[in-house]
């Protein structure tokens, strides 16, 4: 087992466990650091998958800014760990059931696929580097990149329209 | 490109507008005259005067057939700009930002008419998603329209995850976003990553546009928002978001629709049953015109089940009489105290004027000839006939919309046949003109429908 | 220009009238207004002779290849004619009822006349379809607000139960359309060879929009609550002119485009028509308020229709074109009785009457022989239809229950006096009570719509040669479709 | 690494999201879950860019681009995301200073 | 005038005018000008007739074609008149016999107020118009148009008075039990278009011979159940005696001496088809002789002295039947004209009888009469003795050739005849002797008002019985007389190819002569009997037994009401009331109820809760993935 194949199912371990204390931890806060562990894993994948940009970008907007976010409204609203009531017991099995069943079954219509050789470069190809990405980013995808614009101002409007006192 | 970089400034100046203008009619007086800017921009660009030359890198297709739906986009605004205008300023106190939000979903509708990727897709719903959330939340001392935008904000941001879920697997069977590179013809054999990737876009679609069994965000979010701002999104709003439905279908499903047709009768069947029996037990008007909504969605995803060039054709005629007649439904709606339908008893009486458009619009949506709801439907069958499969969702459809006469006719019969106490409905002459004007537009459309598509052909 | 004139004048008065702000007029003028529209039909009918004054074919809608096409044949003549004769004679008739808002009232008589007509003159499927429902749509606003005490949900029942047989006929003619290459022309759709398997159901897409509007039982039952809750005059349009355009669909768009669809459902389509027959007719029997009594008689008559159709013989064939016509005219005059009575005794409950013909020997005298002439005794029009009808039923090849069918239809008519003479015993006859003590003669314009009635009614029943010889061609291109396929 | 390793991996984080916006009646949780969905689209997504690529170096006709598009896809989807959270927690907060409640079941008023 | 019978349609017309003037102006015109315009008309149409008839007579048949009345595709039905011998013979006792009683009439009816006289008047007229379209008419289509009409008149004269809703019940009775006869009549119409198309005599006469066997016995069977409506046989007989609630010179004109008899015109016009048909011979035969019987026997035991007449007219058309049903066409004619006489005599006597004692019709309280009303008295006494038949009067010549027919044809049919002709002679003379002899039975002081009947009412009576006695001599048998039957020779043209067809075995004299004498002795036991039994003391107490259930005219109005009427109104009831209301309707509004309870369940799944509504869109998602997935080949 290479080093690569080792931090692979490292990552993907801590991520999916993660991921999984997300959803079941009680206290809101200890959700968040969870899941503050799982964009650190993903951005480690990225980093296995040579996508330097991403992976900062990924540390930077969501473990970073959102999270913070996050954190900053549960201490804003002085949220108690058992304030949160619970769903009723069946709901939360047919809930538990319907997601594994969705994941059993994508995974089932998946496991055919006929990229199943294929292989995800790692470790190498520049295409995730800074000034790659870039080149691309300002020239091919400048309109996409302007209209984002349009994306955050509405969120600004919107958020001030919906939080300023009246 | 005219009208999204227009859109988009245009959202920019209605912000500012807000500090520099205190009187909110000045601000209404630039909004109007801003759509009035921007519909004349989009008809400059249709006829041949695009204002901007951007290279989009094949990323925006601006076609006929966009800037068609643009212009009844745009024209169905500035209708609904005049007719409650004064309304969307009585919301709360920033009357300005919602007009700028108005415009950047004006903004998103432009792109998810025009989009060639699937990333301005994504971009254009999202443009068009968030200042909705904002906007059904504007109410905010209003439990309700709080309730509401949760609802509409968890699911719609659920539904963005299986959308960009979908978009990630067909990005791994096709390895590009554009559309011309999601077509199967480009490289023979599904596999299943494509078929997992389109479905989930199916998916995520037919949440956005309200199709049953992904339609329950629907009913709730149009009664707890502002009534001002449902009248947007049922109309407008959803119809962009089937003009990117069948945009989708062109690029990516149309040389692979049978494998699709079963699924898409499935949903057009659900969508038309759902919609058309639980409007019936409605006791609120508003609440029943949100399953008409579902209903009359129901009705627009037979273009997608046809899709062939009645469909395109119909679904413009069918957003031109579906969001003209239920703008003018619900700006007459927004002036009543009462929003059940006892409300509306004897209202002939007393608003004949007010009382006759609301009848015609309601003949529109119930689709019966000499307005262009019926036109609408026509087409819509009428394709769904010419592509001679699953006939029995016809007969089902035809059977829904003699139900859906049972709901719309109870206004109907509020008005005409019922005796009421007389309302103070102050209504402007203004208004009436622009109830008129509508009246007008849907017989006109319903008895001469070919009007709509002679810029299609030129 | 003739069929234009004919559907423009009364839409376009109709429309004058709903912006007048008074209700003054709008009784006289829309007298006018019809008996202008008469008048142009008459000389369509007499008058003119070419075939350019008598078709208007202009684009329409181009992209679905369909037409403003309006043509006058022989049934069309025959119905358009009864049309304009109707209008005048209603509102002749009804001059003395008062209505709030008169001038919408009559504004929407005047809009549902267009639409009638246009129905009788489309030769466009589609432009037919909307004048189908142009016609319905003001008779149910009609019914709704001038009508009786239930008239919110009868009326709606009516509006749903003709809404869903027209969307089915509405997908049938969108089948057609595409298999026609897409046009609505009505030669198109006569030009067709379709599979038994398609005409089959296409078949019953139509015949269910008819059987409804006709109605055919087990169809029917809308119609006796409705024409109990609407305005007289409203029944009076609904029972003479509207049920004819069920007749007249399956005469014109199903069996000539279906012939073989025709042919495999005449028995089962003959069964039940028959079977209404005898239904209704028992069911009149029972009834005590006329206007109930009448319309399941109307029943009764429009199965015979519907017997005769299916027959596909020529002389039932021209016995069902000529039969809408007098039913029509029969059918006005006793719904203009009942409006007399209803009108001056306030009561349309046969019980409640009697002895009538004492205070009222005029119209005693009317009423008997529109009631003679609604149970086709000889030398009134109601028997030369009624003769060619069963006639064509008996000699019909294209079922071998023939004589079963005509004899079980046959009971209807000794049926149709047993209600015919009790509705005459019990409302003229007898002695009066203390209600009819005090009537008295009717007016002069119920007579005189009853005398134009009573001379027509004798004009087609004693020289019946002018309407067989308007409709002889007519049923002569209809049959022939039949013969091709079998 | 095969890229049926990252399809399995991304698969199994998107359902977990699905799995939390199910069970939890915190909104914040269920948002939270939503912003997991996505990552694990994203992480589909870079994977699905390096496995291009890498089918780009072999054969530069095999595949319509190099990969680059769909890292910026990703990165596009961060932008969005950000600007979602910002709109969603301040509804969020709306809802808390009206009702003093997260729970997505207790306001419950329209429903029928 | 070089041709009368062009002019036809004069005899139709006038009736009509009178009707029109009378009927349009009852209110206006006094009642002399309403009785001269009622009665002028009618005499003027038998001027008509008579030069008309002289026409015939030298052999002169002819076709008048009027208009076209229904044509369509090759068939061609035209209003025209056909004057032979046949129709003119019937043209003269309608005309004749109806003017008579118009006269009749214009006293009769005097009493009315001018309204009623007037329209009393137009019915009439309307009547003999009917009938005379009916004997005229040159195909089957005119003689029903003439059919129907009759059943019209007949209709609104039974109710003339209208205010008595019994007799109204009575006229609808009458209409319906024609109308179902009438249907029969069509339906024949029918076959025969279908079969032959054309309904003109000549046409189908010619090409009868074509039909088949089963074609020819459907429609005479068709057509004479018509006949057993309008010539009130079993089983439709039960309409005629009730028909006694009009006035009574209506039952004379049209319920004894006119209309009934259109069912044995309509049976001799059409011979042929008759005598191609021996089946349906047999069938008219047995049912013709029924009735004669069954109608006599409930004769013997009734007290209204119509209802008794009336009876006595169904038993009389029975024997026509018979007459027709054996092949004996002229008989039947014979009959159908000497029972016009005698009958119409007899009913008009009666009227006279009723006029003078008000408006008393039950024989029980009567009696005595001769001594106030001697001419009313001789006549019907004469009346008597014609339809007895007593030789010389007419009803003997003419009963006795239809017995003389039945007798050749099977000698039961004679047998049961004569027994029929027994029972006549005696109910006949029990009513002949209760109504005149005896003691004056009622009230002091209608005995006080009891006075002969004006002229008006006299002198129709003095020609009819004229008639009555006389009218027999056109019909001599050969026996008496070769050559006597002037009638039969008349008549011969109409019924030669009948003749042809015909394989008759003629009687020999002595057989004719036993024949003879027996129905002689046997009518005049009857009336002997009948003197003896009634003309002292005449039973007035209520029957019992057979008497009881004769009187009570064999229960047949109660059985049809128990097997027909009464479950036709319960079927319309439980059609009205149930199938319709929770049948029909309750289907129909239940699609709409099952709309609403749809929608009431539906709409919970929108249970207002955001997890719900994931979780259902999960699961509609696996069910796509699975759809699109696993269930697709």
């Amino acid at each position: 087992m290479s080093v690569t194949q080792l931090l692979f199912w490292f990552l993907s371990v801590l991520a999916l466990a993660g991921a999984l204390m997300v959803v079941t931890s009680k206290n809101l806060i200890y959700s968040v650091l969870y899941l503050i562990i799982t964009f650190f894993a993903i951005s480690g994948h990225y980093i296995l998958l040579n996508a330097q940009f991403l992976a900062i970008v990924n540390l930077i907007v969501y473990a970073g800014a959102i999270m913070v976010l996050f954190l900053f409204v549960i201490m804003l609203m002085n949220l108690n760990s058992d304030v949160e009531p619970q769903k009723k017991k069946w709901l939360k099995v047919a809930g538990a059931l319907a997601g594994g069943c969705l994941f059993l079954v994508m995974v089932a219509a998946l496991k055919d696929a006929d990229y199943k050789n294929q292989v995800a470069q790692t470790r190498e190809g520049d295409i995730g580097l800074i000034g790659n990405l870039g080149m691309t980013l300002f020239n091919d995808y400048v309109v996409p990149f302007e209209i984002s614009s349009v994306l955050f101002l509405s969120a600004m409007v919107g958020a001030v329209v919906l939080g300023k006192k009246e | 490109m005219n009208a999204i970089i227009l859109s988009a400034v245009l959202g920019v100046v209605m912000m500012f507008s807000g500090i520099f203008l205190k009187s909110g009619n000045a601000v209404r007086i630039i909004a109007i005259s801003g759509l009035i800017i921007l519909l004349g921009s989009n008809l400059a660009e249709l006829y041949g005067f695009p204002f901007f030359n951007v290279n989009t890198r094949n990323m925006l297709v601006f076609n006929s057939f966009a800037l068609v739906f643009n212009t009844i986009a745009f024209v169905s605004t500035l209708v609904y700009f005049l007719l409650s205008g004064r309304d969307i300023m009585h919301v709360g106190a920033n009357g300005s930002d919602y007009f700028a939000l108005l415009f950047f979903v004006l903004c998103g509708v432009s792109i998810a008419s025009s989009y060639n990727t699937l990333l301005m897709l994504f971009l254009g719903i999202e443009i068009i998603s968030i200042p909705l959330y904002i906007l059904t939340g504007s109410d905010k001392k209003n439990l309700k329209s709080n309730e509401a935008s949760l609802k509409y904000f968890l699911m719609g941001a659920f539904s963005t995850g299986l959308m960009l879920m979908g978009i990630a697997l067909i990005y791994g069977a096709r390895g590009t976003f554009s559309l011309e590179g999601m077509s199967i013809a480009s490289t023979p054999g599904l596999n299943p990553l494509l078929i997992a990737g389109l479905l989930l876009l199916i998916i995520s679609m037919s949440f956005k546009v309200s199709a049953a069994p992904f339609h329950f965000w629907t009913p709730d979010v149009y009664d707890g928002a502002p009534t001002v701002f449902t009248s947007f999104m049922a109309t407008i709003v959803k119809v962009a978001g089937f003009i990117a439905f069948l945009r989708l279908f062109d690029g990516a499903y149309g040389q692979m629709g049978a494998q699709w047709q079963l699924l898409i009768a499935i949903i057009t069947a659900a969508t038309l049953f759902i919609g058309n029996i639980t409007a019936v037990f409605q006791q609120s008007v508003k609440r029943m015109l949100a399953y008409s909504s579902i209903a009359q969605a129901g009705f627009m995803f037979f273009a997608l089940f046809g899709f062939n060039d009645l469909a395109k054709e119909g679904l413009l005629l069918y957003s031109a009489a579906y969001s003209l007649s239920t703008i003018g439904i619900f700006a007459i709606l927004i002036k009543m105290k009462d929003y059940t339908f006892e409300g509306f008893n004897g209202l002939a009486k007393h608003q004949p004027l007010l009382a006759g458009t609301n009848a015609i619009f309601l003949l529109s949506l119930a689709g019966i000839p000499l307005t262009a709801g019926f036109t609408a439907k026509f087409y819509m069958l009428a394709s769904a006939i010419k592509n001679g499969t699953h006939f029995w969702l016809v007969i089902f459809a035809v059977f829904c919309a003699a139900i859906s006469v049972y709901y719309y006719f109870r206004v109907i019969q509020a008005m005409y046949f019922k005796d009421g106490e007389e309302q103070s409905i102050s209504v402007t002459s203004g208004f009436k003109w622009g109830l008129v004007f509508i009246a007008v537009a849907v017989v006109v459309l319903g008895i001469f429908p070919q009007w709509l598509f002679t810029k299609l052909y030129f | 220009m003739i069929p234009v004139l004919l559907i423009a004048i009364p839409l376009l008065s109709g429309l004058a009238l709903f912006l007048l702000k008074q209700p003054d007029g709008a009784k006289n003028t829309s007298l006018m207004s019809t008996v202008v529209t008469l008048i142009v039909s008459l000389i369509g009918l007499v008058v003119v002779k070419s075939q350019e004054s008598l078709g208007v074919n202009i684009d329409w809608i181009p992209a679905l290849n369909s037409h403003f096409r309006v043509e006058l044949d022989g049934m069309g003549q025959i119905l358009c004619l009864l049309t304009a004769i109707s209008f005048p004679l209603i509102f002749v008739a009804t001059y003395r009822n008062q209505y709030k808002d008169a001038n919408r009232f009559y504004a929407l008589m005047l809009l549902s006349q267009a639409g009638l007509m246009g129905v009788f003159l489309a030769k466009d499927a589609l432009l037919f379809y909307f004048f189908w429902e142009l016609a319905l749509i003001p008779v149910y606003f009609l019914c709704s607000i001038w009508g009786g005490e239930k008239r919110i949900p009868v009326t709606f029942k009516f509006f749903i139960y003709t809404f869903v047989g027209s969307l089915l006929m509405l997908v049938a003619i969108i089948y057609i359309y595409f298999q026609a290459n897409q046009s609505f022309a009505i030669e198109s759709f006569y030009a067709l060879k379709l599979s038994s398997r398609t005409e089959t159901w296409l078949f019953w897409l139509f015949f269910i929009a008819f059987a409804i509007k006709m109605p055919i039982f087990p169809f029917h039952t809308w119609q006796p609550d409705t024409y109990e809750q609407s305005p007289t005059a409203v029944t009076m349009v609904l029972s003479a002119l509207m049920v004819k355009m069920g007749v007249f669909g399956l005469i014109r768009w199903v069996v000539p485009v279906l012939p073989v669809g025709t042919f495999l459902w005449g028995d089962t389509v003959t069964t039940f028509a028959v079977i209404g027959m005898v239904y209704a007719s028992l069911i009149a029997i029972q009834q005590d308020d006329l206007k109930r009594l009448v319309a399941y008689s109307s029943i009764a008559h429009m199965g015979l229709m519907c017997v005769a159709i299916f027959a596909t013989t020529k002389s039932g064939m021209q016995g069902v074109m000529i039969q809408m016509f007098n039913h029509g005219i029969n059918i006005l005059g006793l719904w203009i009785v009942i409006n007399a009575i209803e009108q001056k005794l306030n009561t349309r409950k046969m019980s409640e009457l009697g002895g009538l013909a004492q205070k009222a020997p005029g119209l005693a005298i009317l009423l008997v022989v529109v009631a003679l002439a609604n149970i086709a005794l000889p030398l009134t029009n109601g028997f030369v239809g009624e003769f060619l009808m069963f006639n064509g039923m008996l000699s019909s090849t294209a079922t071998k229950y023939n004589v079963v069918f005509t004899a079980v239809a046959g009971l209807s008519i000794v049926l149709a006096a047993v209600y015919t003479l009790k509705m005459i015993q019990r409302v003229f006859l007898g002695n009066t009570n203390a209600l009819t003590a005090g009537a008295t003669d009717i007016s002069v314009n119920t007579k005189v719509a009853l005398l134009v009635i009573v001379v027509l009614i004798f004009m087609g029943g004693i020289y019946p040669k002018p309407m067989l010889s308007v409709t002889n061609d007519l049923s002569d291109v209809i049959l022939s479709r039949m013969n091709l396929k079998y | 690494m095969p890229i049926n390793y990252y399809i399995f991996v991304a698969i199994s984080l998107f359902c977990i999201g699905v799995i939390g916006v199910l069970t939890r009646r915190n909104s914040i949780i269920i948002f939270m879950c939503i912003e997991l969905m996505l990552n694990a689209a994203n992480l589909l997504l870079v994977a699905f860019s390096k496995m291009h690529h890498a089918a780009y170096l072999a054969d530069r006709t095999s595949t319509p681009s190099n990969g680059t598009d769909g890292q910026l896809f990703v990165f596009f989807i961060m932008v969005v995301a950000a600007a979602e959270v910002s709109v969603g927690l301040a509804i969020i907060v709306m809802l808390y200073r009206n009702t003093h409640s997260v729970d997505v079941n207790f306001l419950n008023r329209l429903k029928n | 005038m070089n041709n009368i019978i062009q002019l036809v349609w004069l005899v139709p017309l006038f009736p009509l005018i009178g009707f029109l003037i009378n009927g349009l102006g009852r209110k206006n015109l006094p009642k002399s000008l309403i009785s001269i315009v009622g009665c002028g008309t009618i005499l003027a149409s038998f001027i008509v007739c008579v030069l008309i008839f002289n026409e015939v007579r030298k052999g002169n048949t002819q076709t008048v074609r009027l208009f076209d009345f229904i044509s369509y595709d090759k068939i061609n039905i035209p209003f025209a008149f056909l004057v032979d011998q046949l129709s003119s013979l019937f043209l003269l006792i309608i005309t004749g016999v109806g003017f008579l009683i118009h006269v009749y009439s214009t006293a009769y009816m005097h009493d009315e107020e001018t309204e009623h006289f007037g329209r009393y008047f137009a019915y009439l007229n309307l009547f003999i118009f009917s009938m005379l379209l009916l004997v005229l008419g040159s195909n089957y289509l005119i003689m029903f148009i003439g059919w129907e009409g009759v059943g019209l008149c007949s209709y609104l004269l039974i109710g003339y008075w209208f205010k008595n809703d019994e007799y109204n019940n009575a006229a609808n009775k009458a209409f319906i039990m024609n109308r179902i006869g009438d249907l029969a009549f069509l339906i024949a119409l029918f076959w025969i278009i279908s079969k032959l198309g054309s309904l003109t005599y000549s046409d189908v006469f010619i090409k009868a011979d074509t039909l088949s066997k089963a074609d020819l016995i459907v429609i005479t069977l068709l057509l004479f159940v018509g006949a057993t409506g309008k010539s009130a046989q079993i089983p439709l007989y039960t309409w005629l005696p009730d028909a006694m609630a009009g006035p009574t010179p209506v039952s004379a004109l049209i319920h004894a001496a006119t209309m009934v008899t259109a069912g044995i015109y309509m049976i001799a016009r059409s011979n042929i088809l008759y005598t191609l048909a021996p089946v349906t011979q047999t069938v008219i035969a047995v049912i013709g002789l029924a009735t004669a019987i069954l109608a006599a026997t409930i004769a013997l035991k009734q007290n209204d002295i119509k209802k008794v007449l009336a009876y006595s007219t169904v038993s009389q058309l029975g024997y026509m039947f018979l007459g027709l049903g054996v092949g004996a066409y002229t008989g039947a004619v014979f009959h159908v004209m000497t029972h016009a006489f005698f009958k119409a005599l007899l009913f008009l006597g009666a009227g006279s009888v009723i006029h003078a004692i008000h408006n008393v019709q039950d024989i029980r309280f009567m009696g005595g009469l001769r001594k106030y009303m001697p001419v009313t008295h001789i006549t019907f006494l004469l009346g008597c003795l014609a339809i007895a038949g007593i030789p010389p009067f007419s009803g003997f010549f003419s009963k006795d050739e239809i017995l003389m027919g039945a007798y050749s044809v099977n000698p039961v049919y004679f047998t049961i005849g004569v027994i029929g002709a027994l029972m006549t002679a005696f109910y006949m003379f029990r009513l002949y002797a209760t109504t005149f002899l005896g003691k004056f039975r009622g009230t002091p002081e209608q005995e006080h008002h009891l006075h002969e009947s004006p002229a008006a009412i006299t002198i129709p009576l003095i020609v009819l019985a004229v008639l009555a006695v006389v009218g027999g001599f056109a019909g001599i048998p050969a026996l008496f007389m070769e050559g006597g039957h002037s009638l039969g020779a008349f008549l011969a043209p109409v019924f030669a190819g009948s003749e042809k067809i015909k394989t008759s075995h003629h009687l020999s004299h002595q057989v004719e002569w036993i024949l003879l004498i027996i129905s002689v002795v046997v009518a005049l036991v009857g009336v002997i009997a009948a003197y003896i039994r009634y003309s002292k003391k005449p039973d007035l107490q209520d029957a019992s037994g057979l008497g009881k259930l004769l009187e009570n005219k064999w229960y047949v109005d109660q059985v049809y009401d128990a097997l027909l009427v009464r479950p036709s109104q319960a079927l319309g009831k439980i059609l009205g009331t149930i199938v319709e209301r929770s049948g029909v309707d309750w289907i129909v509004n239940g699609v709409g109820r099952s709309i609403q309870y749809g929608s009431r369940q539906v709409r919970l799944l929108q249970s207002g809760q955001v997890g719900n509504y994931i979780l259902l869109m999960v699961a509609s998602i696996l069910i796509f993935f699975a759809l699109q997935f696993f269930f697709k080949k």
